[in-house]
């Protein structure tokens, strides 16, 4: 039996990297930053909305086509949030956080869809259902996903 | 002659990216190999024998999954045997990138030769060996040639004690 | 179903952080330990089924280097990458189907060599989710418990006393993975701080472990053992993505309770089921399984923990082997709550038995806030 | 016991190649909505989805939670995954939900997006087979020549040392492999949907291109491709009012070798012959047995074979039983195996011209399903189809998947 010992085996420092190509509709949504707008795709048929936008409805199966899409405030409901005192560093570890960061569930105004953002300029003890938030964009904004930088309180 | 193929191809959108640790896993292993370079310290092939059907495993395995029992004895296995397959690499150049090295740079291997990796099935064993086939012309390589071990000038106990097999004069 | 298929026979390993022992080894053992409980030799099975991920190993093909360790050796073998109870699932397919009379499902995860956590992480749509980087599993079950609790007006020490009883209850099994000495609300409520409100106690811990089991059809069942479990129904579901989904129900839960219960002729579950076994990766999520099997009305199952319905000793156990909470190697993780399950039916429970169990309920999942579920149900008489 | 016959009602795929214009989730169900008309069914028709990839190559985990919603869910899903044969346990797993009698419609997808890979090729994902045991190597004191031989020498995996395993037992020469693959890219030219099409192609142009390394050469390897296929299986009912002449599945069998290379951490298996292929030998003998085919030769019209590489397409005809041991490469001679010859193999040109490794499985089952309904389309065999074999290779050369379909159930 004492044969059976395990011993560890450690990897190379390799990484294996990916480029997902997003699709016409994300691309849409993801250039349309540039302009510091949030696009959605509607469905023709029962109206759902989706954000980010996707191509065919998961509600009622219709086919949504780029003249489907709407433009959306930049404005929406908290519908839920968490504080993340912890985050994951990317190889399986949670890491202390020095400044716990807030997660917000949100949904944009005329949007069916929740997404989920950090919120900014907001004390924790204001974090609350229901609240009303609005995007805050980078100042120089590019047409990529980082232009966006948290949502924070909308009055 | 290329253009004659067609390849499928489509316009690009713009893409995210993203990565997966692979060499980030602590991954557990038997000591099987500490056993096995063992053996190589004193020039012996050590392998497992399974006590049901008596097959012979080389680098020893633990699991007979025949006889879906444990291997617990070893044995050890001759050094010569025969080459069960082998390929031919396309001669190595200096400038050429493997896992970000220069083999012929760094002195692993010459400029313009020719490696020819090869399975070996050591003479007692019922396994292959995955090795490289050394003091051969790539033109007399053969299938069910005989071969035998050449050993490092002084074994260490590490799996590179094995330099690679040579035909028998 | 065109068959009847029973369980004949099961074991598992003592789930442990990081315990000296393989990948290969703790899928023979349990292979092996099946077979032996159930008194039969590998020649006997006709299919194997294999859950393992490819992310959880570091492997792509994962399960081909465990082929021999797993008796598969031969055999008619696949694999299947959720949770160990879909294995189960297609494991009955092909005996139903008349193919196979017999097969084993072995399911396997080594947590310690790598984070499910951070596996959970590239569930997440790679094109905006994963980019936005913030959510995984816990994040986005803390977000879940935050509206449930508000919702519901559900309180953290609510929440927490379904941790002290799968952790309580997990003492006695000698499998768990999770032993603290007398866990209470407040030790609970005093542990690490992840997402908030989910703390350390709050989450199933990170195990390697493995676990196989033995169906038989009917004919061969009877031939193999006088103790067979009768798989009586099964239902399973898989929801939207986290972005168009509820998370204030388990609807796709709820979809799959219902088959599962038509199907074993069940008309009022909370009275028919003598102990239900879930996966609950986080304590919360325990209370919204309760409502989505029916056990009870939406918003109300802190009363069920409040009032010990789901304790050892009341009306519904559940999870009195521990749970999730208890252990929880991932893709294994249903498979125990099968096996769980049908212990308690068989009275071999030990220490953690429950007195005249007939029926009982298993419940396996997979993905974020439990978005594909699967419910069993076992009976032990014809 | 009564056991119930389950035919394929509608496939579909994508194109293959490059698919740098669609997300994952796009591709996946531009097939599933493709097989879904076809079989003339909708979503609220289908009662569960079977879906396979292999997961390391595309980088996302159990891709259908995220892209489920895009084909059908919520809805029961079950995911399959076995390596190359993943596209083949995907159709079998579709299968036995419709046998098994729990489901009557089921659509079965799989798929790979190997461009979303950094890495060139499908490298990332084969790479990864090995990965945990070159690790292991490494901190066992193996040698950085033996490393280097590894990687340029097998840049191809193990196939390249089973060709020559498979030369040694067969006697056939190079030659052969260069009329394999040349007669495979004409195919693919006819087949809209491949990826890599070469019209007129001759073993003479295949005999210019380079070496990977020897026995293989660049015009043998398969292209690492974009694309999903998709199949609807129903009941016999549904089967026979929904499409006019249904593919009927006779049977499935996918047994499993002791891994063929390395086992676990570079254990030593009790294999030396890697074109031995025990395996496919017993998942074709127990598949006739089930679909009750008594003499294959006779009573198989064609076959779609898993070959990446073709010696593939040679080695696996003879272990499915339609050539003696060792003899494919008389036939290939004869003109036997060729689109119009008397056993046509892979008229779709096969996995040497369209790669999209998860999907590669289950399109040779779709395949065989397009020949028996007679929707083959411009690689059409000439001949009545009555029964055909479906192949899938995968794992470490330990796995294989076979399915016998025909023009009539099983009786």
């Amino acid at each position: 039996m004492e044969k059976r010992e395990v011993i560890k085996v450690t990897g190379l420092p390799i990484v294996a990297g990916f480029r997902w190509s997003v699709g016409k509709m994300m691309e849409k949504f993801i250039k349309s930053f540039a302009d510091k707008k949030i696009i959605a795709a509607k469905c023709p048929k029962c109206g759902y909305t989706y954000v980010p936008p996707r191509s065919r409805c998961g509600k009622c199966y219709t086919k949504i086509e780029e003249k489907n899409l709407v433009e959306l405030s930049g404005k929406g409901t908290l519908t839920g949030y968490t504080t993340a005192y912890v985050e994951l560093d990317g190889k399986g570890i949670f890491l202390d956080l020095d400044n716990p960061k807030v997660i917000g569930a949100i949904k944009l105004d005329d949007s069916d869809s929740t997404i989920f953002m950090p919120l900014g300029e907001i004390d924790q003890k204001n974090v609350k259902e229901g609240i009303k938030v609005k995007v805050v964009w980078k100042e120089e904004t590019k047409g990529e996903i980082a232009d966006i930088l948290y949502f924070k309180p909308a009055r | 002659m290329e253009e004659k193929q067609i390849k499928y191809k489509t316009e690009e959108t713009i893409a995210t990216e993203g990565e997966w640790p692979v060499g980030d896993y602590k991954y557990k292993a038997w000591k099987h190999h500490e056993e096995f370079k063992e053996g190589l310290k004193e020039k012996k092939i050590v392998g497992s024998i399974c006590s049901g059907c008596g097959r012979v495993y080389v680098p020893p395995a633990y699991i007979c999954g025949r006889c879906f029992r444990w291997m617990e004895e070893r044995t050890i296995v001759s050094d010569r045997g025969i080459i069960t397959s082998f390929v031919l690499s396309n001669p190595m150049k200096k400038g050429m990138k493997i896992l970000g090295m220069d083999p012929v740079d760094m002195g692993i291997v010459a400029d313009g030769e020719v490696l020819i990796p090869c399975m070996v099935k050591f003479d007692g064993s019922d396994s292959f060996v995955q090795t490289i086939l050394l003091n051969v012309d790539p033109k007399d390589a053969k299938v069910g040639m005989r071969v035998q071990v050449v050993w490092a000038k002084e074994p260490k106990g590490q799996l590179s004690d094995i330099e690679g097999v040579e035909p028998i004069k | 179903m065109q068959r009847k298929i029973a369980i004949v026979g099961y074991a598992q390993t003592h789930h442990e952080a990081d315990p000296p022992n393989t990948r290969e080894g703790m899928v023979f053992e349990v292979a092996k330990g099946a077979l032996d409980k159930a008194g039969i030799t590998r020649e006997a099975i006709d299919t194997v089924i294999n859950v393992s991920s490819d992310y959880q190993d570091g492997r792509t093909i994962s399960n081909l280097f465990l082929v021999m360790a797993e008796g598969a050796y031969l055999k008619d073998e696949s694999k299947v990458e959720m949770d160990g109870a879909f294995g189960v699932l297609y494991a009955m397919m092909r005996i139903l189907s008349g193919t196979h009379d017999t097969a084993m499902v072995v399911g396997v995860t080594q947590g310690s060599i790598f984070s499910p956590h951070q596996i959970s992480f590239y569930t997440l749509d790679p094109t905006f989710d994963r980019q936005i980087g913030l959510l995984n599993d816990v994040a986005a079950a803390a977000i879940q418990a935050r509206m449930y609790k508000n919702k519901y007006d559900v309180s953290d020490e609510q929440i927490a006393m379904v941790s002290v009883k799968n952790l309580v209850n997990a003492t006695s099994n000698p499998y768990a993975h999770r032993r603290i000495p007398k866990p209470t609300v407040k030790k609970v409520l005093n542990s690490k701080l992840y997402y908030d409100p989910i703390r350390e106690l709050n989450i199933s811990p990170i195990s390697d472990g493995a676990c196989a089991l033995i169906l038989a059809s009917e004919e061969k069942a009877k031939e193999i053992t006088d103790a067979p479990v009768w798989v009586k129904g099964v239902g399973n579901c898989q929801d939207s993505y986290l972005r168009d989904r509820n998370l204030l129900k388990l609807e796709s839960l709820e979809t799959a309770a219902k088959k599962a219960y038509k199907m074993a002729g069940l008309k009022d579950p909370p009275t028919e089921l003598d102990v239900a076994e879930v996966t609950e990766r986080f304590s919360h999520e325990e209370l919204m399984i309760y409502e989505a099997l029916g056990l009870c009305k939406e918003g109300k199952g802190k009363i069920l923990i409040e009032t010990g319905v789901t304790e050892r000793k009341g009306q519904t156990p559940v999870n009195p082997s521990g749970g999730a909470l208890g252990a929880d190697p991932v893709l294994a993780t249903g498979l125990v709550r099968i096996v769980e399950a049908a212990k308690q039916i068989r009275g071999e429970a030990g220490k953690y038995q429950i007195q005249g169990v007939r029926q009982a309920l298993a419940h396996g999942q997979t993905g974020l806030c439990a978005q594909s579920n699967i419910v069993f149900i076992l009976g032990g008489e014809r | 016991m009564m056991r119930r016959n389950v035919a394929i009602i509608g496939c579909g795929q994508t194109k293959h190649g490059r698919l740098r214009n669609v997300n994952t989730a796009e591709m996946i169900s531009e097939a599933a909505w493709n097989a879904m008309e076809d079989a003339k069914v909708t979503p609220d028709e289908v009662d569960a989805i079977v879906v396979g990839n292999m997961q390391g190559f595309g980088g996302i985990y159990d891709t259908e939670l995220w892209a489920g919603e895009l084909f059908g869910a919520p809805k029961p899903f079950l995911r399959i995954t076995t390596g190359g044969t993943t596209g083949g346990s995907v159709a079998h797993g579709g299968y036995y939900s419709v046998a098994s009698g729990l489901h009557d419609v089921v659509l079965a997808v799989a798929w790979e997006k190997h461009s979303d890979s950094k890495e060139r090729g499908a490298t990332t994902g084969l790479a990864h087979v090995a990965m945990a045991n070159m690790f292991h190597d490494l901190q066992q004191g193996a040698s950085l020549k033996w490393l280097v031989s590894l990687v340029t020498g097998a840049a191809i995996g193990v196939s390249a040392f089973q060709a020559s395993c498979y030369m040694y037992r067969s006697g056939c020469k190079v030659e052969h492999l260069d009329m394999v693959a040349a007669k495979d890219r004409r195919n693919a030219a006819k087949n809209e949907y491949a990826h890599l099409r070469w019209p007129n192609c001759t073993p003479e142009d295949i005999a210019k291109t380079e070496w990977v390394s020897y026995p293989l050469r660049f015009g043998h390897v398969c292209p690492a491709s974009d694309g999903a296929s998709a199949v609807v299986f129903a009941e016999e009912k549904i089967a026979k009012k929904k499409a006019e002449r249904p593919a009927w599945i006779k049977s499935v069998a996918a047994y499993a070798d002791e891994p063929n290379w390395l086992g676990e951490n570079s254990q030593g298996t009790a294999i030396t012959d890697l074109s031995e292929q025990l395996e496919c030998i017993i998942s074709a003998k127990e598949a006739y047995r089930r679909a009750g085919i008594k003499d294959p030769r006779k009573e198989i019209d064609m076959a779609e074979i898993y070959q990446p590489f073709p010696h593939q397409e040679l080695m696996f005809s003879e272990r499915l039983d339609l050539f003696d041991d060792g003899k494919a490469w008389i036939a290939l001679e004869e003109g036997q195996t060729e689109i119009d010859g008397s056993m046509p193999l892979d008229p779709s040109g096969g996995v040497i011209s369209t790669n999209a490794i998860g999907s590669s499985a289950m399109q040779r089952v779709l395949e065989c399903a397009l020949q028996i309904m007679g929707k083959a389309g411009k690689h059409q065999v000439p001949k009545d189809v009555k029964n055909a074999v479906a192949h899938g290779w995968g794992g470490s050369v330990n796995f294989t998947t076979v399915a016998v379909l025909g023009d009539s159930p099983r009786r």
